[in-house]
């Protein structure tokens, strides 16, 4: 029997693929059962409602796209009318995504969504922290571990905490959010990008600009996830660019106990489904029995001894 | 739950220029996605090659769906790399589409003088809302406006079914919004209009919206804006709509493309 | 008449074309005429010899690639012998670039690089300060500002800082090079990555990780590039990613006074010559008389006043 | 100053399977590419598909060239992303190679009696070097090893060029090291080796370098190095050699790809 269960932290997932936030909602379910996935992962929600970024909010760049969507939300409590039921079809666990603008609003907003139905809370700390510099919490370790510790405090349930690229500090922030109490790292956000329309000369973004996600993003991303993978403990969920199996194994190897697929379903709305099987046949030719047997499983010898906390390129 | 939305590859059938400007894509289409509404779209995943690379999926509206012959058309102009890299399939290539997508026209009941007002591209849209209403054996206008005659698409289509069409060009200086609004007057004098249809244009939209209020005449828009996903996940594709006196934002690819004629606001 | 002179400080450029740092060599005249191009500049190197890094030193990703050369040198010596009197032969300025492992050094490389036949020194201070964490010198304002004042006082020639993308702090670092008297700005060097061969489960490089260049990376030069010009006064030089003539406008929009072209040169050696005339008819196109009208023409408005510090995707 | 380089489309002839593993690529090419010596290599732009999307140029060794008939010709195994890209180009399509790249082989004055040892399709390199030895009128005997006889390429080739061919393949059993040995022993006792040539193998390598320092042969090897650049700026081409007692790094694609047999370390 091949087993394709993960474990992040007390949560055991039936497998390791699972969307990312922003780039999932119910409407998938029009495409392919959603039980069918490891986990569910909402769109990020702030308590207040909020309209989101001026359009355009997408661009394509060569081969990758920039979003500059912000978060619009309905609101802490149209979600728990709305959306939370409607997961509660499904056997997959539901990790709710929040952000906010202070470190006490977000801890307010994490207590109020623990709610029943709700199986992990992701925060993404890549948002700007709105009462310092405008910075996001997670491109400091400072600012990282000041928010999860309230965080912390507010809630039994999972936190997984979503890392932000635009840092040059990745393992210090990884290693404050783990010494703050998280169960997770989701690695990573998007990557602040611009693309400007040398016709009209406008920014393609209407926010000016926006966050790099998709292909083009995977070797940053999954270099990231590497190295978090080798400073915490606890499981990294790896996250960006990943649009075929072949790389939910390059993540799997690298040392990411899951992965989250974002902007592969905009292109290919039933990939997860596809990596699902193609996991199964890859552990099989392979003659693995368990997922577990391919997380971090990267031949990286004495290398990674001296390497894995550089951060400047060769 | 709602229908369906299927990801499947398609064998290209043709893809011929219908005229200067516009071309005929035509799909061979499994049955599962030919249950369609006239409005819909599909999202079309463009080829790569060593010139053009476009990433994401391009929406476009349905122009035809013939479930009896397998068939799915579109009918497209190009305008930048995507659509340059559709007008390179060639017969017998396969074709990835996602669709139907999004929210179709409405045909009420009681709607039985139908008044279709597009201009340009924005026929392909209105196009399978012809077939619709004489399926429905509703009464059908289309004033069709574009720069010269030879921009004039699908008025053969329309008369075929029998639409009374209303060509209109900027070459004879037929287009004007004043003219176009003294042949709608004339309409809905004669033998009256039940409701309208329309898609882009933004001068056409207001002038529907005036007429609409002053007559009570509802009406319908097709709007479009820029799309990822196509489904409704990545809210890149709201637009603003008046709606009780406030603003609110909806995405194009789910609440539209078709939206109330009298809460779109123009851009 | 067309003007596609720039100004990079005291120095005129012929056009704003030149090659990037460590994608370019003598060799390249076999291919072209160099003194078509703007400015010569160097691969960058160091006052010992080195051999730089393992082997595989590039990898593929999707449509860009992973480098971990390292710097490897023939030493201050042999260059001074063989290479300047090469460049002699050309009108077009030799920008000679200089790397060292801490500030002193790095210094005194530089005074004893400031020889007749260099016009201007590119200090690669995205490698790693050794003396410190191994951080490189531009992942901080701290240490951008104590390596550019002591490379300030060690030499006349004109400064030019290559920063790094491995940063949280941009903005903050541009500001410390302009304040310790660079005379530009390179941005950038290559962003830190990785990719690992699912076959052998070994990293493709060598060294393990490599800097992302090539048309994926740039978005996010582009960025730097947009905000690096929006918070200095001195000329910023566009890196990352250029691979057409709309690159090079793009950036030039973007508020860039040159552009560095790095790997489109592996795929297309003859690129810049076709870019100088790409640029030629393009001016013609557009009506204008001279680069200058280009540069930073971008059309940003309001939205630049609140965003161009933002440094969390959004 | 060195020959130019030139990067240039070429128009391919053809490009069809020789064997199971190997593919023979014939372009038409402009003559000022043409002026190549042995051993050289082009650096090839692969094209791009929605399935396959390489990016740097792949690194080929000049299999034969003919300024003559205008013809460039390169045999090649698909092995990844780049190789099958290239399997895909078809007869009229366009192709940018960038070359000749490298240094070739030296047949020195006093060199008569070549031996030429290849295994697989390391024969695709030492081709040329049986038409520059007929050219220069010397005598050449190769020595083609591969698993079985229906790998064995070129051998016609070789042997219409006058060459002595000398078969071994694994299925007979006759490719181990130590016949090849006894081979080569036989040959030189026989008639005298002037120079050996090689490429690739470990094996050979090994061999070859112990044979050449016991009877004082002198001998050169093509090797192979992942590339970015092809012509000398990138660095990433390096490979060790033993020189002087020290070891130096040298650009496979500057320095070689042919190099001193006896410097040349295995990998
Ligand atoms: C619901 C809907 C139905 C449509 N139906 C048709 C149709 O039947 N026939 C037709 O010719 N066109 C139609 N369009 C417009 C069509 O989608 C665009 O012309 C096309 O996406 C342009 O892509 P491109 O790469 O050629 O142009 P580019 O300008 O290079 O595209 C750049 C980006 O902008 C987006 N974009 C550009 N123009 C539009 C647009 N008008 N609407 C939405 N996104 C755009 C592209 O999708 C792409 O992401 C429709 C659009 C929508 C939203
Ligand atoms: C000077 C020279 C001459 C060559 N001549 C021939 C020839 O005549 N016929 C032939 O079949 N092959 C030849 N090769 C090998 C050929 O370059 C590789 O097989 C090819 O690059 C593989 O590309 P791929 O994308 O199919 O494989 P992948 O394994 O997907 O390639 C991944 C990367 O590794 C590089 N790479 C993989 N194998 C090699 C290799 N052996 N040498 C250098 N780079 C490699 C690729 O270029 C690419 O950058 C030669 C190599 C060199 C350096
Ligand atoms: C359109 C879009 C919207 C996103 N919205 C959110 C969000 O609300 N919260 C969040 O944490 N990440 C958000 N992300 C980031 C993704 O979750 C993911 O981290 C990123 O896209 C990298 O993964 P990918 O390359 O697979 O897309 C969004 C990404 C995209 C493309
Ligand atoms: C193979 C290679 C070697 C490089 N070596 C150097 C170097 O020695 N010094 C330096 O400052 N930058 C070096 N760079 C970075 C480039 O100068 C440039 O900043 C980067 O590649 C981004 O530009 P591109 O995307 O156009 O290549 C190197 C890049 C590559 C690809
Ligand atoms: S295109 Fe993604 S929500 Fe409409
Ligand atoms: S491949 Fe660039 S130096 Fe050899």
């Amino acid at each position: 029997m091949l087993d394709l269960t993960t474990q992040i932290g007390t949560l055991t997932l039936k497998n390791p693929i699972m969307p990312a936030s922003g780039t999932f909602s119910e409407d998938l379910a029009q495409v392919f059962d959603l039980d069918i996935l490891g986990a569910h992962v909402t769109k990020t929600i702030t308590r207040e409602k909020r309209s989101g970024n001026p359009t355009p909010r997408v661009c394509e760049v060569r081969g990758s796209m920039l979003n500059s969507i912000g978060i619009p939300s309905k609101g802490l409590d149209a979600f728990k009318t709305n959306v939370i039921p409607f997961y509660k079809n499904y056997d997959a666990p539901l990790i709710v995504s929040i952000s906010a603008g202070s470190a006490d609003e977000f801890a307010s907003l994490c207590e109020d969504i623990s709610v029943p139905g709700v199986a992990a809370i992701e925060v993404n700390i890549s948002c700007p922290n709105i009462e310092e510099d405008g910075k996001a919490f997670a491109m400091r370790p400072s600012t990282t571990e000041a928010v999860m510790r309230k965080l912390r405090n507010a809630t039994d349930l999972p936190l997984w905490a979503k890392l932000t690229p635009n840092t040059g500090e990745t393992t210090e922030v990884a290693k404050a959010a783990e010494e703050a109490g998280a169960d997770a790292l989701v690695v990573s956000n998007t990557l602040l990008a611009m693309a400007i329309d040398i016709n009209t000369k406008r920014p393609k973004l209407g926010n000016l600009m926006g966050g790099l996600s998709g292909p083009a993003f995977k070797p940053i991303a999954l270099r990231m996830a590497y190295q978090c993978a080798k400073s915490v403990e606890i499981p990294v969920i790896g996250c960006g660019g990943i649009s075929t199996i072949e790389d939910v194994i390059e993540y799997l190897i690298a040392g990411a106990s899951a992965v989250q697929v974002g902007t592969a379903t905009f292109i290919n709305p039933p990939i997860m489904v596809k990596m699902v099987e193609g996991l199964e046949s890859y552990l099989q030719s392979q003659g693995l029995h368990s997922v577990k047997q391919l997380i971090g499983s990267v031949v990286d010898q004495e290398a990674s001894d001296g390497l894995v906390f550089m951060e400047a390129a060769p | 739950m709602a229908k369906p939305i299927h990801e499947v590859e398609c064998t290209i059938i043709s893809n011929e220029p219908v005229n200067g400007e516009y071309r005929l894509l035509v799909l061979n289409a499994p049955s599962k996605i030919l249950d369609c509404e006239p409005g819909q779209f599909f999202h079309l995943l463009c080829p790569v090659s060593d010139t053009l690379q476009p990433y994401l999926r391009r929406p476009m509206s349905i122009y035809g769906y013939y479930p009896d012959k397998g068939e799915l058309h579109f009918l497209y102009k190009v305008t930048g790399e995507g659509t340059s890299a559709i007008a390179t399939l060639k017969a017998g290539d396969n074709f990835n589409v996602l669709g139907p997508l999004g929210r179709g026209f409405d045909i009420l009941p009681n709607w039985q003088n139908l008044l279709l007002v597009a201009r340009g591209v924005g026929l392909a849209t209105l196009a399978p809302l012809a077939l619709e209403a004489r399926r429905l054996n509703r009464k059908l206008t289309a004033i069709c406006s574009a720069r010269s005659d030879q921009f004039l698409l699908s008025l053969d289509y329309f008369r075929e079914l029998g639409a009374t069409v209303i060509p209109l060009t900027d070459e004879a200086g037929t287009s004007s919004v004043e003219n176009m609004h003294s042949i709608i007057e004339g309409l809905i004098a004669d033998e009256g209009i039940d409701a309208m249809y329309t898609c882009g244009s933004n001068r056409i939209l207001k002038l529907l919206q005036t007429v609409g209020k002053e007559h009570n005449i509802p009406g319908q828009i097709a709007l479009e804006q820029q799309m990822a996903c196509g489904i409704g996940m990545c809210q890149c594709c709201v637009r603003a709509f008046n709606r009780n006196g406030a603003i609110v934002n909806e995405r194009v690819c789910r609440e539209g493309p078709v939206f109330d004629l009298q809460e779109a606001i123009g851009c």
